[in-house]
C-alpha cells in the first residue's frame, strides 16, 4: 500500500475518532466512546507499524501536500513528511496513546467525563501526529498549539476542582511564552529564507549561516534556532519554563503518563532532532542547549530528593531525564536523544501509570509518606515499578542504560566549548536520579505500611494491570535497539549531522555488539557512581540515616522545597507586575489620562467656557449697545489699520 | 415701460398692501380666511405676472426678476405655515381677538418683497424699515408679565440704533460715489481708487445689516428676544427675514459693493467665526428650548457669512441654498415648539423627555430635524453644509472650514441632547401636544420635505444657483 | 467757504453724539429715543449736504423719506415705551434686565 | 435597481415597515425573514463575483449633478467579504436581540434593519460622498440601539459614541471636499490616481487617518469602544464589533494607503507605532478588567491594532511579503468580526441569566451550562488565536510577514500571543471553570435553541476560515496586490 495513503489513513483515524467522540459527548455512552476512539487509535497503531516496516523496505523520504493553507509559496501547507523520523514517532505516539486509552478504560470507569476524557486523548493523538508528520514550520506550530490546548484541557479536567483549571491555564500561558520564541523564530525564518517548508529552508542553512542577524556576533542561523530553542523550552520544560510541569500533575493520571512523560514534552526534543540541519550550523545554539539540558538534568533531578507526593517525584524525573535528552541534541547525537526518548516513553509512562495503580489502591492518595510495604500487597504494580526503576536508573542491561549511558559517552566526546560542564552535571544527574528513585521505591514497596490505605491495598481490575505488564515487557526490550538507532543508521536520513560534531561517529568505532557494551559500560565512571549512589541510597532511605542528617542540611533542604523559588519568582515578579502594569495602563493610561483628561476635559472646557460666556449676556440695554460700537470700532480699526 | 405695464408687474406687492388693509378693517372671525386669500392671492399674482427677464420698474428703483420670485413664494408660504402654526397657540391671535397679528405679518411681507427686488438704496431702505416696523409691535404684542415690552424695548432701541448705522453708512456712500443707484454704485466703485468715506461707509452698512441677521457681536437681541416674544411672533421672526436678511446681504455687498469683496469678505469671515463659536457654544449651556434655538440661529448665520465670507458665486449660492433650508427648519422646529406648547407651557428642554413613549412619530419628526440642524446625513441640513464647506475650500480657505466644521461638532451636542432626551430619558410628567390634526400634517410635511430635499437636492441647487446669479457683477 | 467735508465733519459729529448717548446713558428710555433721532438727524445732515454739492436730487428724496419713517420708527417707540411702562411701572433700561442668559 | 441597491434599500425598507407592525412576533419574523432576504442576496453576490475582475455589480446614475455626486455602487475582492459578513451578522444581531427589547420593540428591530442596510451602503459605496452619507448616517441608528435599549450608563456612552465619531469624520468631509474641489469629481476611483502634491497628502492623509482611527479604533482615540460595548444591548455589540470596527479598517485602505501614498510612507512610522501600543498597552489595560464586556473591547482593540499594523507595514517589506501583511490585516478582519461578535453573544448569553457583567459574579458555569461553557472556552481560544481557529489565521499572517520589517517590530506584536491568550483565558477560567459558589449559577439552564443556533452559526466559519482560509484568501488575494500597487505608486516622488 502507497506509504502516503498508509499516512493519511493513520491521522484520519485518529481524527475522525476525535471529532465524532468529541460532536457527540453527550450523546455518546461510556461504551461506544471507548470502542470508537480505541478503534480509531488501534488502526491508527497498526497503520503506523505498517508504514515502518514499509519504509525500513525502501527507506527514502517522501513529502506530499494534502492542501495549501497559506497565501503565496511561502509553504504554508498541510502537508507530511514520511522519513525515518516521522515513522519512529508514529509508532511511539500510537503505540503510547493505545496503552493510555486501555489503561484509562479501568482508571476512569466511574468519572462522569469519561467521554469527554477520551475525545481529548485522541484529539491528543491527533495534534500529536500532525506535529510529527509535519513537512513545513506552519504545520508543525498548528501541532505545537494543538498539543497545548489539549494538555490545558485535560490538565484542567476536573474542572470543579479550585487548583486544576489555574494549573491548565499556568501550563498554556507558559507554553505561549514558548511559542512566543517559537513565532518569531518562523518570522525569521520567513524574513530570511523567504519560505517555512522544511526543505527548501535546509537547503539555505548554510547560506542563512553566513547572513549577519540584527544581533551583532549572531548569525541569522542562530538566531534563528535560538529563538527555535525558546519554543523547545516552554513545550519540554527546560529550565526557566519548566514550572509548569509539576503543577500538570492535577490533571488524571493517565495524561500525566501519556502526555507530561512519554509524548507532548518530548515535542521540544523532536523539533530539535527534526530541525538537525538548522542546529547544525550554529554551534552557539548548540552551547546554549548543552547549559540548559545540563542545568535542568541536575536541579530538577535534585528536587526530586524532597517532594513526597508520589506523581511530583515521577515528574521531577521526567524533567531530569528531559534534561538528559537536551543535553544529548547539545552534544549532536540527535539519534541518541531520540533513543532515549523512545526508551524514556516506555519506563516513564510505565512508572506513571504504575503510580496510578497504587494512587487507585490508595483511593486517591498521593503522599507517599502514608504509603510503605505495598510489594506483598501489589506484586505485579511493585514488579513492574521495578523494572521501570531499574530502567529509569540506567542499570546496565535495562532500556535506560542503553540510552542514557550513550548520552553521557557522546558528551564525553563533544568537543563543544560547554561539553566538559555538561559531561559533569550528566554525571552528578545519575547519582541524584539513583537516590530518588531508590527513595521512591522504599518508602512506597518497601518498609511497613504507614496508613490504614497502605494495609489493604490491592490491585484491582485486569485493564488497569495489563498494561503495565506489556510496559514492563517493552521497557526490557526497547533497550536492544540501541545499535539500530545510534549505530546502524535507521535515523540517518532524517538527522543531519555535520562531522565536526558527530559524537557517535566517534562511538561506533569502540562499539562491540550489546554484550560487549555491557562489560564495556562497567569500565565507565556512570556505573561505578550509580553503585556507589545506590548503596548511600540504601543507607539513607532504608536505615533511616535521611531523616538523622536532615537537619543539618535543612538549609539546603529548603532551597529545594522551594524549587528555587521559581514559583515565588513567577507569582511576584511575572503574574503580580504584569497585573500591575495591567492596572496601570487601565486605571492611570485609560482612565484618567485619555477619558478624563482628553475626552471628558474637553466636554467639562467647553461646558464652563458655555457657562461664562452666558454670563455676558447680561440682558442690559447699554451692554448690549456697548457690544455692537465696540464691533464697529473693531472693524474700522482693523481696515483703517491695514490700509 | 408704460406705467399700467409696470403695474402689473408690481401687482404682488399691490395685492398684499390691499389685503393688509382689508384684514385691519374686516371684523375678527373673517381675518383668518382674508389674510389667506390675500397671501394666495399674492402667490397667484407672482406666478401670473413673473417676467422672463429681469425688468427694472419706477425708474430703476425696483427690479422685478423671475429667479427670485421662487423666494418671495417661499416668504409667502412661509407666513401661511406659521400662521397657521400660531392658531393653536394660547397666545395666538385668534384667542387674543386681534387681527393687527395678521396685518403686521402681511405688512412684513411687503417688506420683504420691497428688499427683494429692490435696486434702489431708497427702496432697500424702505423695505427693510417696513420690515423692522412690522416686527416690532409683534413683539411687544401684549403678554402677561412685561417680558415682552422689556425685550421688544431692547429690540427696538438697538433696531434702530442699527439702522441708524446702515443709513449713516448708505449716507457716506452717497456722499463719496454721488449714487443711491445700485448698479450706478456698483460701476462708480469700479473707477474711485480705495478712500477712506468708502470704506467707513462700507463698515458702517455692514454693522446695520449685521444686526439684521443676529451674526456677533451685534446679536445680543436674538436670544432675548426669541426668549421673551410671545411664541408666534418668535416663529414669524425666526424664518421668513432670515431669508429677507440674506438678499439685502446680497443686494447691497455681492450686488454693490463687489469692488471692495477684500474688505467685507474678511470681515464677514470675522464675523461668521465669533458666531459659529458663540452660537454653538452658549447653546450647551442652555436650558430653556427657546434660547437654545436662539444660539443655533446664531451659529446658523454664521455659516452664511461663512458662505458669504468667500466672496465667490459659488458662496453666494452656497448661503441661499442654507439660508433656504435654514429658513425650512426654523419654521419646523418652532412649529413643533408650539405643537408642544399648544397646551402645556413647555419651554424647557426636559420637557422633550419622553417623547418617543408617548408620541413615537412626532419624536421621528423632532429627530430629522434635530439632525438636520446638526448637518447629519439622510437630512437636508447637511447638504447645506456641505455646499457652504465646498465654497469656502474652493475659495481657498480651508483652514476656515476646519474651523467651522469642529465647531458644528460641539454644536451637534444639544442637537443630540434633545434626541437623548426624546428616546432614552423616561417623561416624570407626560408632554401632550395639540391634538389639532393639520397642525401636525403640517409639521410632518415641514419634518419631512428635508429628508425629500436631501433625495433629490438639484432642482433646490439650480434654483439657489440661478438666484444668486441675479445678485453677480451689479447688471 | 463752506465746503461738503465741513457738513460731513459736522454730521459724523452730530453722529457720534447720538450713539454715545445711547450707550452711556443707559437709565432713561426716552433719551434713548431722542438720542435715536439725533443719529437720524446727523444721517439727514449728511444727505443734504451731499445732494446739495452733488447737485443731485436723490440725496433729498432720501432725507425726506428719513424723516417719515424716524416719525413711524418713534411712534412705535414710544408706544413700546408705554408698554414696558405700564407693566413695569419702570422705563430705566438699567433694570430691565430680567430676560437675560 | 442593481442587486446592491436592493442589499441596501430593502433592509432600509424592511426597517420601516416594521415600525408599522404592532403585533411582536410579527415584527420579530419580518425582521428575520428581511435579514435572511439580505443575506441570500450576499450570498448571490459572493458566488457571481470573479476575484480578479476588480469591481462588480457595479450600478451608476447621476444623482447630484451639482456637486458632481453620483449614486455609485460597486464591489470588489476586498468589500465583498466585508458586506457578506455583514448580512450574516445582521441575521445572527436580531436573533441575538429577539427578546431584549420590552418595548418599541418595532422600533428595535427597525433601527438593526437600517443599521445593516446602511453598513453595506457604506462598504459598497463607490463615490466618496455617498460613503461618507452612509458612514454618517448609520450612526443615527447605533446611536439610538445604544441609548434606547442600553443598560444604565447608556446616554453617556451614547452621546460619546456619537460625537467621538462625528468628529473624527467631520474631518474626514473637509478632506473629501478638497479632494473634490481639486479632482472635479467624488469618484473613489478617479481619487486613487488623482496627482497631489506630498503637503496635501500629508494634510489629507492626516484628516483620513482620524477620521477612520476613531473608527478602528486605534489606541488614543479609542476610550468610546469600551464604554459604547458595555452599555449596548447584546445585538448592538454584535453588531457593533462585528461590523462597525471593520469600516475604520476598510476605510484605510480604500483612502489613506492609495489616495495618499507619499504621506502614507511618510507616516508609516506613526501608524505602526500607534498599532502597537494598541496590541501592548491594550493587551495589558484588558487585564485589568473587571467588567466582561469591557474585556472583550479592549481585546477588540488589541486585534484591530493587527489590522492597522498589518496595513501599514506593506513599505518596509518586500511585494511578496506585503501581499502575506494585507491579505492577513483583511483575514484578521473577517475573523474578528465572528469571533467578537460570538464571544458579545456568549457575555449576553449570561447577561440574560444574571443581569451581570462583572466577572466576580460568575464562576463555574460550565457546571449547569456545559454546551454554552464548551462554546464560550472555543471562542475564548479563537480569540487568543489558536491555530484551527480564524483568530489565527490573520494574526500568523501579520507577524510573520512583520519581522522583515523589524525583528523588534515582530516582538512586540508577537506578545499578542501571550497577552491575547492571557485576558481570553484568564476570563475563562474565572467566568466558566472552577467549583459554582453562587447560588445563581447554579440555577442557570443550558443554552436555548436561539441562543444554540447562533453560536453553531458563528462557530462554523471561524472553524472553517481556520482550517481552509485559501478559498478567502483567493477571493481577496487579486484586489490585494492592486490595493499594494496603488499604494506604492507614489504621486510626489516620495519613493523610499
Amino acid at each position: 500500500m502507497d506509504l502516503q495513503v498508509l499516512a493519511l489513513i493513520v491521522v484520519g483515524t485518529v481524527g475522525a475518532g476525535s471529532v465524532v467522540a468529541g460532536l457527540g459527548v453527550r450523546v455518546l455512552s461510556p461504551k461506544a466512546a471507548t470502542q470508537l476512539t480505541l478503534t480509531g487509535v488501534g488502526i491508527a497503531f497498526l497503520a503506523s507499524v505498517v508504514l515502518a516496516v514499509g519504509y525500513a523496505q525502501n527507506p527514502e523520504p517522501q513529502a506530499f501536500t494534502l492542501y495549501r493553507w497559506g497565501p503565496g509559496d511561502f509553504g504554508m501547507k498541510i502537508g507530511f513528511l514520511i522519513d525515518s523520523l516521522s515513522v519512529v514517532m508514529m509508532v511511539v505516539v500510537t503505540l503510547i496513546s493505545l496503552l493510555v486509552h486501555v489503561y484509562s478504560i479501568g482508571y476512569m470507569r466511574e468519572d462522569p467525563g469519561y467521554v469527554r476524557f477520551f475525545a481529548y486523548l485522541s484529539l491528543f493523538t491527533l495534534a500529536m501526529l500532525l506535529l510529527v508528520m509535519a513537512d513545513n514550520f506552519l504545520l508543525l506550530f498548528i501541532g505545537w498549539e494543538g498539543v497545548g490546548l489539549v494538555s490545558y484541557l485535560l490538565i484542567g479536567f476536573w474542572y470543579t476542582r479550585a487548583r486544576a483549571p489555574s494549573a491548565g491555564l499556568k501550563a498554556f500561558l507558559v507554553n505561549r511564552l514558548g511559542d512566543f520564541g517559537f513565532l518569531l523564530g518562523m518570522g525569521a525564518l520567513l524574513a530570511v529564507a523567504g519560505s517555512l517548508d522544511y526543505s527548501t529552508v535546509f537547503a539555505q542553512s548554510e547560506a542563512l549561516a553566513q547572513q549577519p542577524s540584527p544581533f551583532s556576533g549572531l548569525s541569522a542561523l542562530s538566531l534563528i534556532c535560538l529563538l527555535l530553542f525558546v519554543g523547545a523550552m516552554g513545550k519540554s520544560a527546560q529550565v526557566p519554563l519548566h514550572v509548569w510541569l509539576p503543577d500538570s500533575m492535577e490533571g488524571p493520571t493517565p495524561i500525566s503518563a501519556m502526555i507530561h512523560a512519554a509524548t507532548m514534552v518530548t515535542a521540544g526534543i523532536f523539533m530539535v532532532a527534526r530541525l538537525s540541519p538548522l542546529f547544525e550550523g550554529s554551534e552557539v545554539a548548540l552551547n546554549l542547549i548543552l547549559l540548559v539540558g545540563g542545568v535542568t538534568a541536575l536541579s530538577m533531578g535534585l528536587l526530586g530528593l524532597v517532594a513526597n507526593d508520589i506523581k511530583q517525584v515521577i515528574a521531577y524525573s521526567t524533567l531530569s531525564q528531559l534534561g538528559y535528552m537536551t543535553l544529548a541534541l547539545g552534544a549532536s547525537a540527535y539519534a541518541a536523544s531520540i533513543f532515549h526518548l523512545f526508551t524514556h516513553a516506555f519506563f516513564k509512562a510505565l512508572l506513571f501509570l504504575a503510580a496510578g495503580s497504587v494512587i487507585l489502591a490508595m483511593h486517591h492518595g498521593q503522599d507517599i509518606r502514608h504509603m510503605g510495604g505495598l510489594a506483598r500487597r501489589m506484586p505485579i504494580t511493585a514488579a513492574t515499578f521495578a523494572v521501570g526503576s531499574l530502567a529509569l536508573i540506567g542499570m546496565p542491561g535495562f532500556a535506560g542504560f542503553f540510552s542514557k549511558e550513550s548520552i553521557i559517552e557522546a558528551l564525553a566526546h563533544s568537543d563543544l566549548l560547554l561539553a566538559k560542564p555538561a559531561h559533569f552535571l550528566a554525571l552528578a544527574g545519575v547519582a541524584v536520579t539513583a537516590l530518588y528513585s531508590l527513595r521512591l521505591w522504599w518508602y512506597v514497596f518497601q518498609g511497613t505500611p504507614r496508613s490504614t490505605e497502605a494495609e489493604q491495598a490491592r490491585e484491582r481490575d485486569p485493564t488497569v494491570v495489563l498494561p503495565l505488564v506489556l510496559l514492563a515487557m517493552l521497557t526490557l526490550v526497547a533497550g536492544f535497539g540501541v545499535e539500530a538507532f545510534l549505530y546502524g543508521g535507521l535515523l540517518g536520513d532524517a538527522l543531519v549531522v555535520h562531522a565536526a560534531h558527530d559524537t557517535l561517529a566517534r562511538m561506533a568505532e569502540n562499539w562491540n555488539g550489546l554484550g560487549g557494551a555491557i562489560l564495556h559500560g562497567f569500565a565507565t565512571p556512570a556505573v561505578w557512581l550509580l553503585g556507589l549512589s545506590l548503596v548511600g541510597g540504601y543507607f539513607l532511605y532504608a536505615k533511616g540515616y535521611a531523616d538523622k542528617l536532615a537537619p543539618n542540611v535543612s538549609q539546603l533542604r529548603l532551597i529545594l522545597i522551594q524549587k528555587y523559588g521559581f514559583d515565588v519568582f513567577y507569582e511576584n515578579w511575572v503574574v503580580r507586575a504584569g497585573r500591575a502594569v495591567a492596572n496601570g495602563c487601565a486605571r492611570i493610561g485609560d482612565q484618567h489620562m485619555i477619558d478624563g483628561l482628553m475626552v471628558n476635559g474637553t466636554a467639562r472646557m467647553a461646558r464652563r467656557a458655555a457657562a461664562t460666556l452666558r454670563q455676558v449676556q447680561s440682558g442690559v440695554l447699554g451692554h448690549y449697545a456697548l457690544a455692537m460700537l465696540l464691533g464697529l470700532i473693531a472693524a474700522l480699526g482693523y481696515l483703517f489699520l491695514r490700509g | 415701460m408704460s406705467v399700467a405695464q409696470e403695474m402689473i408687474l408690481m401687482l404682488p406687492e399691490i395685492v398684499l398692501v390691499v389685503g393688509a388693509c382689508f384684514v385691519l378693517l374686516c371684523p375678527r372671525f373673517l381675518a383668518w380666511p382674508l389674510t389667506m386669500l390675500a397671501l394666495a392671492g399674492t402667490v397667484g399674482a407672482i406666478v401670473a405676472t413673473a417676467p422672463e427677464d429681469p425688468t427694472m420698474l419706477m425708474t430703476g428703483m425696483f427690479e422685478r426678476s423671475s429667479e427670485i420670485d421662487f423666494l418671495r413664494i417661499l416668504v409667502c408660504v412661509l407666513t401661511v405655515l406659521i400662521l397657521r402654526y400660531a392658531r393653536g397657540h394660547p397666545v395666538s391671535p385668534d384667542r387674543l381677538q386681534s387681527n393687527e397679528f395678521y396685518t403686521l405679518a402681511i405688512f412684513g411681507c411687503v417688506g420683504m418683497f420691497l428688499i427683494s427686488g429692490a435696486e434702489h438704496l431708497i427702496t432697500l431702505y424702505l423695505g427693510l424699515e417696513i420690515l423692522a416696523l412690522s416686527l416690532y409691535p409683534m413683539i411687544a404684542m401684549v403678554r402677561d408679565d412685561g417680558r415682552a415690552g422689556e425685550v421688544a424695548l431692547k429690540y427696538f432701541v438697538l433696531g434702530a440704533l442699527a439702522s441708524g448705522f446702515l443709513l449713516y453708512g448708505m449716507s457716506l456712500m452717497y456722499a463719496a460715489t454721488g449714487t443711491l443707484h445700485i448698479g450706478e454704485l456698483a460701476s462708480q466703485l469700479g473707477q474711485l481708487e480705495m478712500n477712506r468715506v468708502l470704506l467707513l461707509g462700507m463698515v458702517f452698512m455692514l454693522a446695520g445689516l449685521a444686526f439684521k441677521l443676529g451674526a456677533t457681536p451685534f446679536h445680543m437681541w436674538l436670544p432675548d428676544v426669541y426668549d421673551g416674544a410671545s411664541l408666534p411672533a418668535v416663529t414669524y421672526l425666526s424664518a421668513a427675514p432670515k431669508i429677507a436678511g440674506l438678499l439685502l446681504l446680497l443686494r447691497l455687498f455681492s450686488d454693490g459693493l463687489m469692488a471692495l469683496a477684500v474688505d467685507w469678505t474678511t470681515l464677514m469671515m470675522v464675523l461668521a467665526v465669533l458666531s459659529l463659536l458663540l452660537g454653538n457654544l452658549v447653546a450647551i449651556a442652555q436650558t430653556r428650548i427657546r434660547r437654545m434655538l436662539a444660539y443655533s440661529a446664531i451659529a446658523h448665520t454664521g455659516f452664511v457669512f461663512l458662505a458669504l465670507g468667500a466672496g465667490t458665486p459659488h458662496g453666494m449660492s452656497s448661503a441661499v441654498f442654507y439660508t433656504f433650508v435654514y429658513a425650512l427648519m426654523a419654521a419646523g422646529s418652532f412649529g413643533m415648539l408650539l405643537l408642544l406648547n399648544s397646551r402645556v407651557a413647555s419651554e424647557d428642554i426636559e420637557d422633550f423627555k419622553g417623547l418617543n413613549h408617548s408620541h413615537p412619530w412626532l419624536a421621528i419628526m423632532v429627530l430629522i430635524l434635530m439632525f438636520s440642524m446638526a448637518g447629519v446625513p439622510l437630512t437636508a441640513g447637511f447638504y447645506a453644509k456641505l455646499y457652504v464647506l465646498q465654497a469656502v475650500v474652493d475659495a481657498g480657505l480651508w483652514p476656515l472650514a476646519v474651523v467651522a466644521v469642529l465647531l458644528t461638532v460641539v454644536g451637534a451636542y444639544y442637537y443630540l441632547r434633545i434626541v437623548w432626551y426624546m428616546y432614552f430619558e423616561e417623561a416624570d410628567r407626560p408632554a401632550e401636544p395639540g391634538e389639532d390634526s393639520a397642525h401636525v400634517f403640517l409639521v410632518s410635511a415641514n419634518a419631512l420635505i428635508l429628508v425629500f430635499i436631501f433625495a433629490v437636492p438639484q432642482p433646490w441647487l439650480e434654483m439657489s444657483r440661478d438666484v444668486a446669479r441675479v445678485f453677480v457683477g451689479g447688471q | 467757504m463752506l465746503s461738503l467735508t465741513h457738513f460731513m465733519l459736522l454730521s459724523g459729529a452730530l453722529f457720534a453724539i447720538g450713539v454715545a448717548g445711547v450707550f452711556v446713558n443707559r437709565r432713561h428710555a426716552l433719551v434713548l429715543l431722542m438720542s435715536l433721532e439725533l443719529i437720524l438727524l446727523a444721517v439727514n445732515t449728511n444727505l443734504i449736504a451731499a445732494s446739495h454739492y452733488l447737485q443731485d436730487l436723490a440725496g433729498q428724496a432720501f432725507a425726506l423719506f428719513v424723516l417719515t419713517i424716524a416719525a413711524a420708527e418713534i411712534a412705535i417707540g414710544l408706544a413700546i415705551v408705554v408698554v414696558v411702562f405700564r407693566s413695569r411701572e419702570t422705563i430705566d433700561a438699567e433694570d430691565l434686565s430680567e430676560v437675560r442668559g | 435597481m442593481s442587486l446592491l441597491g436592493l442589499m441596501i434599500w430593502a433592509p432600509i425598507a424592511a426597517g420601516f415597515a416594521a415600525l408599522l407592525l404592532k403585533d411582536p412576533d410579527v415584527v420579530r419574523r419580518w425582521a428575520l425573514a428581511a435579514s435572511l432576504f439580505v443575506f441570500v442576496l450576499a450570498v448571490v453576490a459572493a458566488l457571481g463575483f470573479d476575484p480578479a475582475g476588480g469591481y462588480q455589480w457595479q450600478y451608476r446614475a447621476p444623482w447630484i449633478p451639482a456637486f458632481n455626486i453620483n449614486y455609485h455602487l460597486g464591489v470588489d475582492g476586498l468589500s465583498l467579504p466585508l458586506v457578506v459578513l455583514t448580512a450574516f451578522i445582521g441575521i445572527l444581531a436580531i436573533l441575538t436581540g429577539w427578546n431584549t427589547a420590552t418595548r418599541h420593540i418595532g422600533q428595535f428591530f427597525a433601527a438593526f434593519l437600517m443599521l445593516e442596510g446602511l453598513l453595506i451602503g457604506v462598504f459598497c459605496a463607490m463615490d466618496a460622498a455617498l460613503f461618507y452619507i452612509f458612514f454618517e448616517a448609520m450612526l443615527i441608528p447605533m446611536f439610538l440601539i445604544i441609548g434606547v435599549w442600553g443598560s444604565d450608563n447608556r446616554v453617556y456612552a451614547a452621546v460619546k459614541f456619537f460625537l467621538y465619531t462625528f468628529l473624527g469624520s467631520v474631518l474626514m468631509l473637509v478632506a473629501f471636499v478638497y479632494l473634490a474641489i481639486q479632482s472635479g469629481s467624488f469618484q473613489i476611483t478617479d481619487w486613487h490616481t488623482f496627482s497631489l502634491s506630498s503637503l496635501e497628502q500629508t494634510w489629507l492623509f492626516l484628516a483620513l487617518l482620524l477620521g477612520f482611527a476613531v473608527k478602528v479604533p486605534m489606541w488614543p482615540v479609542h476610550t468610546w469602544l469600551p464604554d459604547a460595548h458595555v452599555e449596548a444591548p447584546a445585538a448592538g455589540s454584535v453588531v457593533l464589533a462585528a461590523v462597525l470596527l471593520k469600516i475604520g479598517g476598510y476605510g484605510l485602505l480604500r483612502f489613506c494607503l492609495p489616495i495618499a501614498p507619499d504621506a502614507s510612507l511618510a507616516l508609516d512610522g506613526l501608524v505602526i507605532g500607534l498599532s502597537l501600543i494598541a496590541v501592548v498597552y491594550i493587551g495589558f489595560t484588558a487585564l485589568a478588567q473587571t467588567d466582561m464586556k469591557k474585556l472583550i473591547a479592549y481585546s477588540s482593540i488589541a486585534h484591530m491594532g493587527f489590522v492597522t499594523l498589518g496595513l501599514f507595514i506593506l513599505y518596509r517589506l518586500a511585494t511578496e511579503t506585503a501581499m502575506l501583511s494585507v491579505s492577513g490585516a483583511i483575514m484578521q478582519m473577517i475573523s474578528h468580526g465572528l469571533v467578537s461578535a460570538a464571544l458579545f453573544v456568549c457575555v449576553g448569553v449570561l447577561y440574560d441569566r444574571r443581569h451581570s457583567r462583572n466577572i466576580q459574579d460568575y464562576g463555574g458555569v460550565l457546571e449547569t451550562m456545559p454546551v454554552f461553557g464548551a462554546l464560550f472556552v472555543f471562542f475564548a481560544l479563537a480569540n487568543a488565536g489558536l491555530p484551527g481557529t480564524s483568530g489565527f489565521v490573520g494574526e500568523v499572517m501579520v507577524i510573520l510577514a512583520t519581522f522583515q520589517a523589524g525583528w523588534w517590530l515582530a516582538a512586540l506584536a508577537a506578545m499578542v500571543v501571550v497577552l491575547g491568550a492571557a485576558y481570553s483565558l484568564w476570563m475563562v477560567r474565572r467566568v466558566v471553570f472552577g467549583p459554582a459558589e453562587h447560588a445563581e449559577v447554579k440555577a442557570f439552564q443550558d443554552l436555548s435553541g436561539r441562543e444554540m443556533l447562533i453560536l453553531l452559526a458563528l462557530a462554523i466559519p471561524v472553524l472553517a476560515v481556520g482550517l481552509w482560509p485559501v478559498p478567502l484568501l483567493d477571493l481577496i488575494e487579486p484586489s490585494v496586490a492592486q490595493l499594494i500597487d496603488q499604494a506604492q505608486t507614489f504621486k510626489a516622488g516620495g519613493a523610499p
